[in-house]
């Protein structure tokens, strides 16, 4: 390619820009608004993602000994539990640490409790903690054979609410982004496709001209990249610095609900929204023309 | 260097625009299209830069069959062609001079030599001081000029101009008409359809006229016959 | 105005429809999506809110009763208490009902509560709902100063959090509402905007020919109205079947989540989804053309 | 009827169209407007559509200065002119019927005259039978003769014809010019500007002559004179 050519399409991008201002505002909104939108369902779908995370690991199984076991034999059953790929955490909770725990929760009316301390009727227990609450179930039902165990408990009905709806959570999420994510590129597309209608006539010319089908996508792609990457620009600013004083102003009024503000996941993020700006602003461009380029 | 053989040119609407049309021309020659409005002097043009193709016949320009044409090789075929439009085709979001300028884009001039023909050309026509406007500015004639200014700007070896004089006066008329046959000396083959016929009258060249999409007449040095 | 202008004004307005056919779809197909965003969004936010809500109201008072507390006495505090206005509730639990309760909540744990019942160190108790969650903690106050109260507690930290949870959730709902709003109106007026650009120099050329700002526009506005009136049509039959199947499925996968599904709340959505495709739609081509009526 | 005093137009780049035109024609008069291209005469029609509003002067028709006329008075204004445009600003979307039609839809004419007057008119221009064609596969002729038609069809009082012969033969002008001659014998005022110099010389009517937006000539019974 010839050096006047390239700076041909550099020079006819921007003036095409600067010329069809109100086309190019239309557009750079058009994108930006449907990227706002999409970038911040994500984010809500990656908050109630991670919030249902957190939830489903606080989910435990508490594994209620027999009173006879020794000592020793917890150690080595509790070996054998933290051996097991799905198990994340034992922890050993005593008869006296339960009862004291028992306590607690019954607060200022704990003096129903008094007397219990000489004959104390809590079993010793286990309690583990699993990578994933789907397998709470099978595991407590697994460990249900050892022999020193007594009884099994994981709140049974509460797990199972918990997990479904998690797992509708996430399936809900992705769909949702699946089809702001279609309504996004549809909207995008849509618009650029009427841009480039209002200027038919003029692909028309210049193929009459002997322009090749490249010489006239050209500038219309860097056009299009240019006013795809303006509008998630804007966008990802937007969504940046909107989450940012969302996540300031749930810190200071919902303490307890922790959002997710890891750079690791931002930035990905951003270059997402960036990158399918700009690949939006290309593909759409190409697609809009292929229909006058028949000339 | 042009061939048509039993061209017939049937729109989608059914309407037929030429018939049986048969000619060739010579490379150099200066050759006038006329006959009534609506015969079928813009299809005839229209064939030759292929922006239609024939119903039927074949259509051979340069020794090439414009119908086998592959459409990578279009672009090439009317970069050889300066087309004047009957309805101008200037484009609106560019100024005079670079409407002009964009048929030596097209084929990848320097910017050096856009910048000394463009001025030059723009002359010739007489617009020397319109370059920076858009053509939604300037008069019928002048937008028409500039039309044949762009396809005058990369020498091409083949004139089509379509009624060029048609918005102009009489004055302008022959100024463009003397401009056209210079370039036809050096040797460049010009085919004008038009409906001035003083002018066809006075040149005396070959003239072909149409009607009702036939060719009925075929003279070298011609007339239009003015009072008809 | 005369009937066959009227007639033109129909005649012109079905005919730009099909003759512009893609730029209609283009249209139809922006004003269903922005509006199907909206939609959505609407009901996601009427159902948190109705969802915080039901957890509102399931928070309740105990009031303690002090141990020598009459019957006539408790009669009396329950009828004066039932007369406040904040309160929906009153109930009374006994010491006997509240060891009752107790024991089914340590399910098969009970027997470390057996003995209890010769002497039940329980009170008795009145529980209390109130209309709204925010009366809790006041009206709690309130209580404690009557005589035959002997402790207040309503799961304080508890409220507060769900408080603040949902008032959240009902001030980040309108917001989104709101900005969802103003999203889809931008989108779709830059749709008829688009549209109307590409066939500016039509408007021109009307005018030139004696036509009055009235005449050019009333097609027009009859064109987008239509166009608004179908692509929220297209919107309403996709919110409301999605919405059906949802609500199906939840129904099956998380019975313990109560999806608003009652026709006084989906038939005003309905209502106002159509309402403004065809405001939308109206105000969208009289914006856009007014630009091009000033010749 | 038509009265221009001290005229001058300016656009918005600078470029000085008309300079201290100062004219006046009356009721049923036939003029031609001549003069090179660009000279300002297609401006001169726009300052009596207003389309275009004169920088300085002051333009008079029948009896209503259009300078100070309110935008809801153009309309009807505009209905009372039948203007050929010399670039035909035909609505593409239209057939050529539903072109036509349009001037009569505009004034509110019912179903039954527009099925009567518009084939009418249509065969007056030589198109009875492209009816139902859209603009854009009409050739420049006819699109020609579409535009005049539909200034013909409400009998307007002032016609402005700017160019209508620019791009028809020889024989279709002069039937033009016999239906624009019959129609100004009925009383309508026709003002024509026009390149066609053997039409103007045939015909000795007033002449108006622009040159770089003056007037530099105004002869009753006047003449282009052809080679000039
Ligand atoms: N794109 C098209 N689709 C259908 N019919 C067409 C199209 N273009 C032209 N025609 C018809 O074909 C015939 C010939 O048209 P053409 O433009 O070749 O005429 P022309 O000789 O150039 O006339 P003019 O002198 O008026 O420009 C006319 O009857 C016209 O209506
Ligand atoms: N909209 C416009 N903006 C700026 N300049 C204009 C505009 N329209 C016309 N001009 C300029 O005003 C001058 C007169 O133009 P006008 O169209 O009146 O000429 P004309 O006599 O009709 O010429 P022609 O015979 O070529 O149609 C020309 O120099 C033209 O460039
Ligand atoms: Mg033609
Ligand atoms: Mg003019």
């Amino acid at each position: 390619m010839r050096l006047s050519t390239i700076n041909y399409y550099f020079r006819e991008a921007f003036q095409s820009v600067l010329r069809n201002s109100w086309l190019s505002v239309a557009s750079i909104g058009v994108v930006a608004v449907s990227l706002l939108i999409l970038g911040s369902s994500l984010l809500l779908v990656l908050n109630a993602n991670s919030i249902a995370a957190n939830l489903e690991s606080s989910v435990e199984i508490s594994l209620f000994l027999k009173e006879e076991t020794s000592s020793d034999e917890i150690e080595a059953l509790e070996k054998e539990i933290k051996a097991m790929p799905e198990v994340t955490e034992v922890k050993f909770v005593s008869k006296a640490q339960a009862l004291e725990e028992m306590k607690k929760n019954f607060g200022d009316k704990q003096d129903i409790l008094t007397g219990l301390e000489e004959k104390n009727p809590l079993p010793d227990a286990l309690r583990i903690k699993t990578s994933v609450v789907d397998q709470v179930a099978p595991l407590a039902y697994q460990l249900e054979s050892f022999d020193a165990v007594d009884q099994v408990r994981y709140g049974q009905g509460v797990v199972e609410k918990l997990l479904a709806l998690s797992k509708w959570v996430r399936t809900a999420g992705l769909v949702t982004m699946v089809l702001l994510g279609i309504a996004a590129v549809f909207l995008i597309a849509t618009t650029i496709r009427l841009s480039v209608f209002a200027r038919r006539k003029e692909v028309g010319i210049m193929k009459m001209l002997g322009a090749t089908n490249w010489f006239v996508r050209f500038p219309f792609l860097l056009e299009g990249m240019f006013l795809g990457l303006t509008g998630s620009l804007l966008a990802v600013v937007a969504v940046y610095y909107g989450y940012l004083s969302l996540i300031g102003s749930i810190e200071l009024s919902l303490p307890f609900i922790q959002l997710i503000s890891d750079r690791s996941l931002l930035v990905p993020l951003v270059e997402s929204l960036l990158g399918l700006g700009l690949v939006i602003g290309v593909a759409g461009s190409m697609i809009s023309l292929r229909k006058f380029l028949n000339t | 260097m042009i061939q048509l053989y039993n061209v017939t040119k049937t729109y989608d609407n059914g309407v037929k625009a030429l018939s049986d049309v048969t000619l060739r021309i010579h490379k150099g020659e200066f050759v006038f299209l006329v006959g009534p409005s609506g015969a079928g002097k813009s299809t005839l043009t229209k064939l030759l830069s292929r922006e239609e193709l024939p119903s039927r016949g074949q259509v051979i320009l340069d020794g090439k069959s414009l119908i086998r044409m592959r459409p990578g090789e279009v672009p090439y075929l009317r970069r050889k062609i300066g087309m004047v439009f009957q309805d101008f085709r200037l484009l609106p979001q560019k100024t005079v001079f670079e409407n002009v300028a964009f048929a030596l884009e097209v084929i990848g001039a320097s910017k050096k030599d856009i910048h000394k023909s463009v001025p030059k050309v723009l002359s010739m026509v007489g617009l020397p001081d319109k370059a920076g406007v858009f053509p939604n500015h300037l008069s019928g004639g002048e937008q028409q000029r500039v039309s044949i200014a762009r396809a005058l700007v990369n020498n091409p070896f083949l004139i089509i101009a379509d009624e060029p004089t048609g918005n102009l006066d009489p004055e302008t008329s022959w100024d463009l008409m003397k401009l056209l046959l210079d370039i036809n000396l050096r040797g460049t083959t010009v085919i004008m359809a038009t409906h001035a016929c003083d002018i066809v009258d006075a040149l005396k060249k070959r003239v072909l006229e149409l009607t009702g999409g036939k060719l009925v007449r075929d003279e070298k040095e011609g007339a239009y016959r003015c009072e008809a």
